[in-house]
């Protein structure tokens, strides 16, 4: 058992630091991409599923994406800083040694016995009617931070969408693949993108008692729509669209309306009614899915850069 | 769980195990690139796909073993169409240098 | 029994982890993206197998995911390679 | 486990001061085009009186008012508080964005034969996110719902930074993005290991639970030096002025003049609210160091920067340092510290309001000029004198002369600086106000002088009363009456024996 | 040893490593990844908490794991932001830098685009 912990322990940190000394960026986005895979087995390990699931797919799947493209376009220029002076260096292994030594004793010497919310958000379980009590703190007992969080995602958005040069404003983003592909990528988008969609709604529907959610099923659909974009099969939308607008607000928009509606419903913001909580949690949920599927790729695919006519 | 499922488990998963082990030395090994793609991709997804036997004993319900067939399935359609992909993009570097 | 899933999974990352001095070395970028396609494979068997052995509910559904996943570095890498970039450049212009 | 807190009369005005905005941003993305303008215009004169609200309510009881999110009251569930300084902050903030936004209808206009456009649509839907990020920082009980709001508040504030979209804006907002974000995950780190420690990231329960552990003091350090970075605190400041001096000027105003209170008021938060049992003198007397350094090289850039924006933008690093005397002349309990916290509390909206005034200020004589280049100020007083004493008022109170706010907040600092004995304190006070004379009359003399100007423009008047309107209200803070400094006081532990009559 | 006091050093090495490439290195992407190997250290702490917290019949506490739910989502739209200033500043000057006076300087030749 040990042995196993131990081992991953040494390879997620000796990833990590080939992910920093790799001299080429693109190596070390490579070696960033191992290091999400290894993440969420230590996750795993720490009986953390459902972290370990938005870790895999947020984490590794979509943010690799992400880089490996960034730094695919990057590495084609060339490299304007200085290396680093050796006293810098020295300096900045000072630092972090020290961080890492205060940060490790910190944590060795937290109190026993820990204190924990488990209890607590266990009794509080019964009156949303949910099983998965991770969900129940997403949706119910913080909601207000994963609402707020969804506006931080329009706000996301937004800030990509506004490094566009002026006369593309309106039109679409970069395709994300190319303009011939493959056709084998073109039979796994085909393939992959209906059994990635089942299951992507399965872990919404199922995240309200077992491990699995909003997120994680919302990053699944997410992913099927980046790998049909990537076999040219549909093309990123215009971001005037009005339709794409309202899908990208729909989550925080839902959660805020029946938010304000809690005074009302049962008597605080942000509360549902006894009995009625269930069916209102899935219900903003659902659309909490479908703003998150939309954001993740437009997040990837970047600011508009042609006109949408075409 | 008796005695010869659980045999069996051990075996299949021992299996797999073996044929990840030979999957790596083939990417240490080999070559060049297309042949360390071809060993590699038969020989992980062999791994995987024993390894998977060796658990569906181990799955706690119906469902909870369908879905780690569907995991297969999955990756050998996906590590099926990247190794065709890298096999391409291999192709053209070569024809580009 | 757990103990045996745990070494099996101990086994196969140390050895996709081996795998990984592709990325360290190359030579070319399209080896480093098969040793990442390898850990990917690996990296799901020993989850499956840590998983059986540490019983955490649901963890079929994280297997799922990243087998999901597994493939996206590797088909970002092909698309967005500079002679494919080249290639939609001209090809969009 | 004490009897759980409860949600008071008025508290669901914070909740609304909070979902006004957020739903603000939402409708103005959706609905698009000229609608973000006329939604985030249309909002600030009812956020301007859920504030006053808030205020009033919080004055009447005299103590905080709370909510309890959902009725689940902390550790469960989030607990949002407004004291005296949360209503202040929050009524000073709805007074500077919708500021800033009338002072933008000229330049941020959707013109008039798109239907949309990017300039438009960013900045519009940016102030209202500056403005929800900044009530949540203002109100929030709870330490994790603050990291959301910090967030809220890179995101908003970044594509501020690079709006124009040239390329020089993109680095700097680059580099502003980096060490916010490092700013955040520090914060998120000590925000970590106080949960391992107590079970709770409410403000109120922290506090009660509060002893020192290894971890609580690496929290403290660790939470610190990320909002040290995100309030461009010396030497984490050189993000800032490329950030705010290449930003458009109602940007600038609300990023130098307000955002960066944001980090700023968390740090006092978890200084004063969450950690004042800790035993730690060195951190108070590290801040005020770092805050003196920050005083002394901040003003010496600043007079050497050529460029009128830059030399505001370098100037807020010299203010900013000010408010971290906070640190060493109001912990404690000492009969000092009134006065320092006081100061302190002055120096925030007195610098915000002149600060966001000189900004404008400044975006208007770049307009009329065509440049910034203060060596070729000459005569231009007498072409925008409004313009120049919106300037000349602003100086004032960075200076800290009388009659200001920035005089008042100086005089309670030094105050409590000679009364506690830390003389330290009181010389970078007077070198901060000679230098920052020094800066002040470098732009204004040459102004001042008979040469001819030619303007390419004629001064926008509305744009120069909005300015003006801002540095009068810095100079008003000066007069502030006993009352207020009674209101700052409500609230806030170990000071409101002291404080109040 | 329990795995979670493992995991307590990964996560401390994790942002010492972190911390470590986010001053030495110049380059902005290479910045952002040791931004998002802070983050993962900083989530394992979290998770670390979480773990700490098992009571009785719960394996783990659920109110940090949601809290690095929200965080990872956070940390990736910050990746994305930082991704699309990179590419446009790259795109407008055809450099990679964080230094916003170097874009007044002369470029080098653009050779580097065509292999």
């Amino acid at each position: 058992m040990i042995l196993f912990d131990l081992g991953l322990a040494v390879l997620v940190l000796g990833v990590a630091a080939w992910t920093i000394a790799a001299r080429e960026m693109f190596s070390a986005v490579v070696g960033y991409v191992a290091y999400g895979l290894l993440l969420a087995i230590v996750w795993v390990r720490l009986y953390a599923p459902d972290v370990a699931l938005t870790e895999a797919a947020i984490g590794s799947g979509v943010t690799g994406v992400l880089l490996v493209v960034a730094s695919k376009r990057l590495s084609l220029l060339p490299q304007a800083d200085a290396p680093p002076g050796r006293g810098l260096k020295r300096a900045a292994a000072a630092l972090s040694v020290l961080v890492a030594g205060v940060l490790a004793a910190a944590v060795l010497t937290l109190p026993d016995p820990a204190p924990s919310l488990a209890p607590e958000a266990d009794r509080e379980l019964a009156a949303t009617g949910l099983g998965n009590a991770v969900t129940a703190v997403l949706i119910a007992y913080r909601s207000f931070d994963t609402m707020l969080e969804k506006v931080v995602l329009v706000l996301a958005v937004v800030g990509v969408w506004s490094v566009a040069p002026d006369r593309f404003w309106g039109g679409r983003p970069a395709p994300l693949g190319p303009p011939r592909p493959d056709a084998a990528l073109v039979f796994l988008a085909r393939v992959l993108a209906p059994i990635g969609i089942v299951i992507g709604v399965q872990m919404f529907w199922v995240g309200a008692d077992e491990p699995g959610g909003a997120f994680q099923g919302g990053a699944i659909l997410a992913a099927m729509a980046m790998i049909v974009m990537m076999a040219r099969l549909t093309e990123p939308p215009r971001i005037d669209s009005g339709r794409l607008r309202l899908a990208l607000i729909a989550g925080p928009a839902v959660f805020l309306v029946v938010g304000l509606a809690g005074p009302l419903m049962a008597g605080s913001f942000f509360a549902y009614p006894a009995g009625f909580a269930k069916p209102l949690i899935l219900f903003i949920e659902g659309f909490m899915v479908l703003s998150i599927a939309v954001t993740l790729p437009l997040l990837v695919a970047g600011p508009p850069s042609r006109k949408g006519e075409e | 769980m008796s005695v010869l499922l659980g045999l069996f488990s051990l075996v299949a998963i021992g299996a797999g195990v073996f044929f990840f082990v030979a999957g790596t030395l083939a990417l240490l090994r080999f070559p060049d690139s297309l042949s360390r793609l071809h060993a590699l991709t038969k020989a992980d997804n062999l791994g995987l796909g024993l390894v998977v036997l060796g658990l569906l004993p181990r799955a706690g319900s119906p469902l909870a073993a369908l879905k780690l067939i569907v995991l297969w399935a999955i990756v050998q359609l996906s590590s099926a169409t990247v190794a065709q992909l890298i096999g391409g993009a291999l192709r053209r570097q070569d024809a580009a240098e | 029994m757990n103990d045996v899933l745990l070494t099996a999974a101990g086994i196969i990352l140390m050895t996709v982890a081996a795998g990984l001095v592709r990325v360290l070395d190359g030579p070319r970028e399209v080896d480093r993206m098969m040793a990442v396609q390898l850990l990917g494979t690996g990296g799901i068997a020993a989850l499956l197998l840590a998983a059986s052995a540490t019983e955490v509910a649901g963890v079929e559904n994280v297997a799922l995911g990243l087998a999901l996943l597994s493939s996206f570095a590797s088909v970002a890498f092909v698309t967005a390679s500079p002679g494919t970039a080249k290639r939609a450049r001209a090809g969009e212009r | 486990m004490t009897p759980a807190e409860t949600t008071t009369a008025g508290g669901a005005l914070l909740v609304l001061a909070i979902l006004l905005p957020a739903a603000g941003i939402l409708a103005s993305f959706a609905l698009g085009g000229r609608n973000a303008e006329k939604i985030a215009l249309g909002s600030a004169p009812l956020a301007l009186l859920i504030a006053l609200a808030i205020l009033a309510e919080v004055w009447r009881s005299g103590r905080p008012i709370v909510y309890a999110i959902a009725g689940l009251s902390p550790p469960l569930g989030i607990a949002l508080r407004a004291d005296g300084i949360s209503a202040a902050m929050l009524v000073t903030t709805a007074l500077i964005i919708p500021a800033a936004g009338l002072y933008a209808r000229a330049g941020f206009a959707t013109p008039p034969e798109k239907r949309e456009s990017r300039k438009a649509l960013t900045f519009w839907i940016m102030l209202q996110a500056i403005s929800a990020a900044l009530a949540i920082v203002f109100v929030s009980g709870d330490l994790f719902n603050l990291y959301v709001a910090l967030e809220l508040l890179t995101f908003a504030a970044v594509p501020l930074a690079c709006v124009e979209g040239r390329a020089e804006t993109y680095a700097a907002a680059l580099r502003y993005l980096l060490f916010a974000l490092f700013g955040s995950i520090f914060y998120l780190l000590g925000c970590a290991l106080l949960y391992g420690a107590f079970g709770t990231l409410d403000i109120a329960l922290l506090a009660e639970r509060m002893r020192p552990l290894p971890a609580v003091t690496a929290a403290a350090a660790l939470m610190t030096a990320g909002l040290l970075a995100k309030t461009a605190l010396f030497p984490l400041h050189i993000w800032l002025p490329p950030a705010h001096a290449n930003a458009p000027a109602p940007a600038s105003a609300v990023l130098s003049g307000l955002v960066v209170k944001g980090s700023f008021f968390l740090t006092v938060r978890l200084w004063f609210y969450v950690l004042p049992a800790l035993p730690a003198a060195g951190f108070d007397a590290i801040l005020g160091a770092l805050g003196s350094a920050a005083v002394v090289f901040g003003s010496v850039l600043a007079l050497r920067q050529a460029r009128l924006k830059l030399l505001i933008a370098y100037s807020t690093i010299a203010q900013i340092g000010y408010l971290f005397l906070i640190f060493p002349l109001a912990s404690g309990l000492h009969p000092w510290t009134v006065d320092g916290w006081n100061g302190g509390m002055m120096q925030v909206l007195a610098h915000a309001f002149a600060k966001a005034a000189m900004f404008l200020a400044a975006g208007l004589l770049y307009e009329s000029l065509g440049h910034d280049k203060i060596a070729k100020f000459s005569g231009a007083a007498r072409a925008m004198p409004m313009t120049f004493l919106t300037l000349g008022l602003g100086g004032l109170s960075l200076m800290g002369l009388p009659p200001s706010g920035g005089f008042a907040a100086k005089w309670l600092l030094l105050r409590a600086s000679v009364a506690s004995g830390q003389w330290f304190w009181a010389l970078v006070l007077l070198a901060g106000g000679l230098l920052a004379a020094g800066y002040v009359y470098r732009i204004l003399a040459p102004a001042l002088s008979s040469h001819p100007v030619v303007l390419k423009a004629p001064p926008r008047r509305a744009g120069e009363a909005i300015a003006l309107t801002l540095a009068l209200v810095a100079v008003a803070l000066g007069f502030a009456p006993e009352s207020f400094f009674q209101l700052i006081a409500i609230g806030r532990p170990g000071l409101a024996t002291a404080g109040l009559p | 040893m329990s795995p979670w006091i493992i995991a307590g050093f990964v996560g401390a090495g994790l942002v010492g490593l972190g911390l470590y490439a986010l001053v030495v290195n110049a380059q902005p992407l290479r910045k952002l990844l040791a931004f998002n190997l802070i983050g993962s250290g900083v989530f394992l702490v979290f998770g670390i908490v979480a773990r700490r917290g098992a009571v009785g019949p719960f394996p783990f506490d659920p109110v940090p794991q949601a809290m690095v739910i929200t965080g990872i989502v956070v940390a990736f739209a910050a990746s994305a932001l930082a991704v699309a200033l990179m590419l446009r500043f790259a795109e407008e000057t055809g450099r990679v830098t964080l230094d916003p006076d170097v874009w007044t300087k002369p470029k080098p030749d653009d050779g580097a685009e065509d292999q």
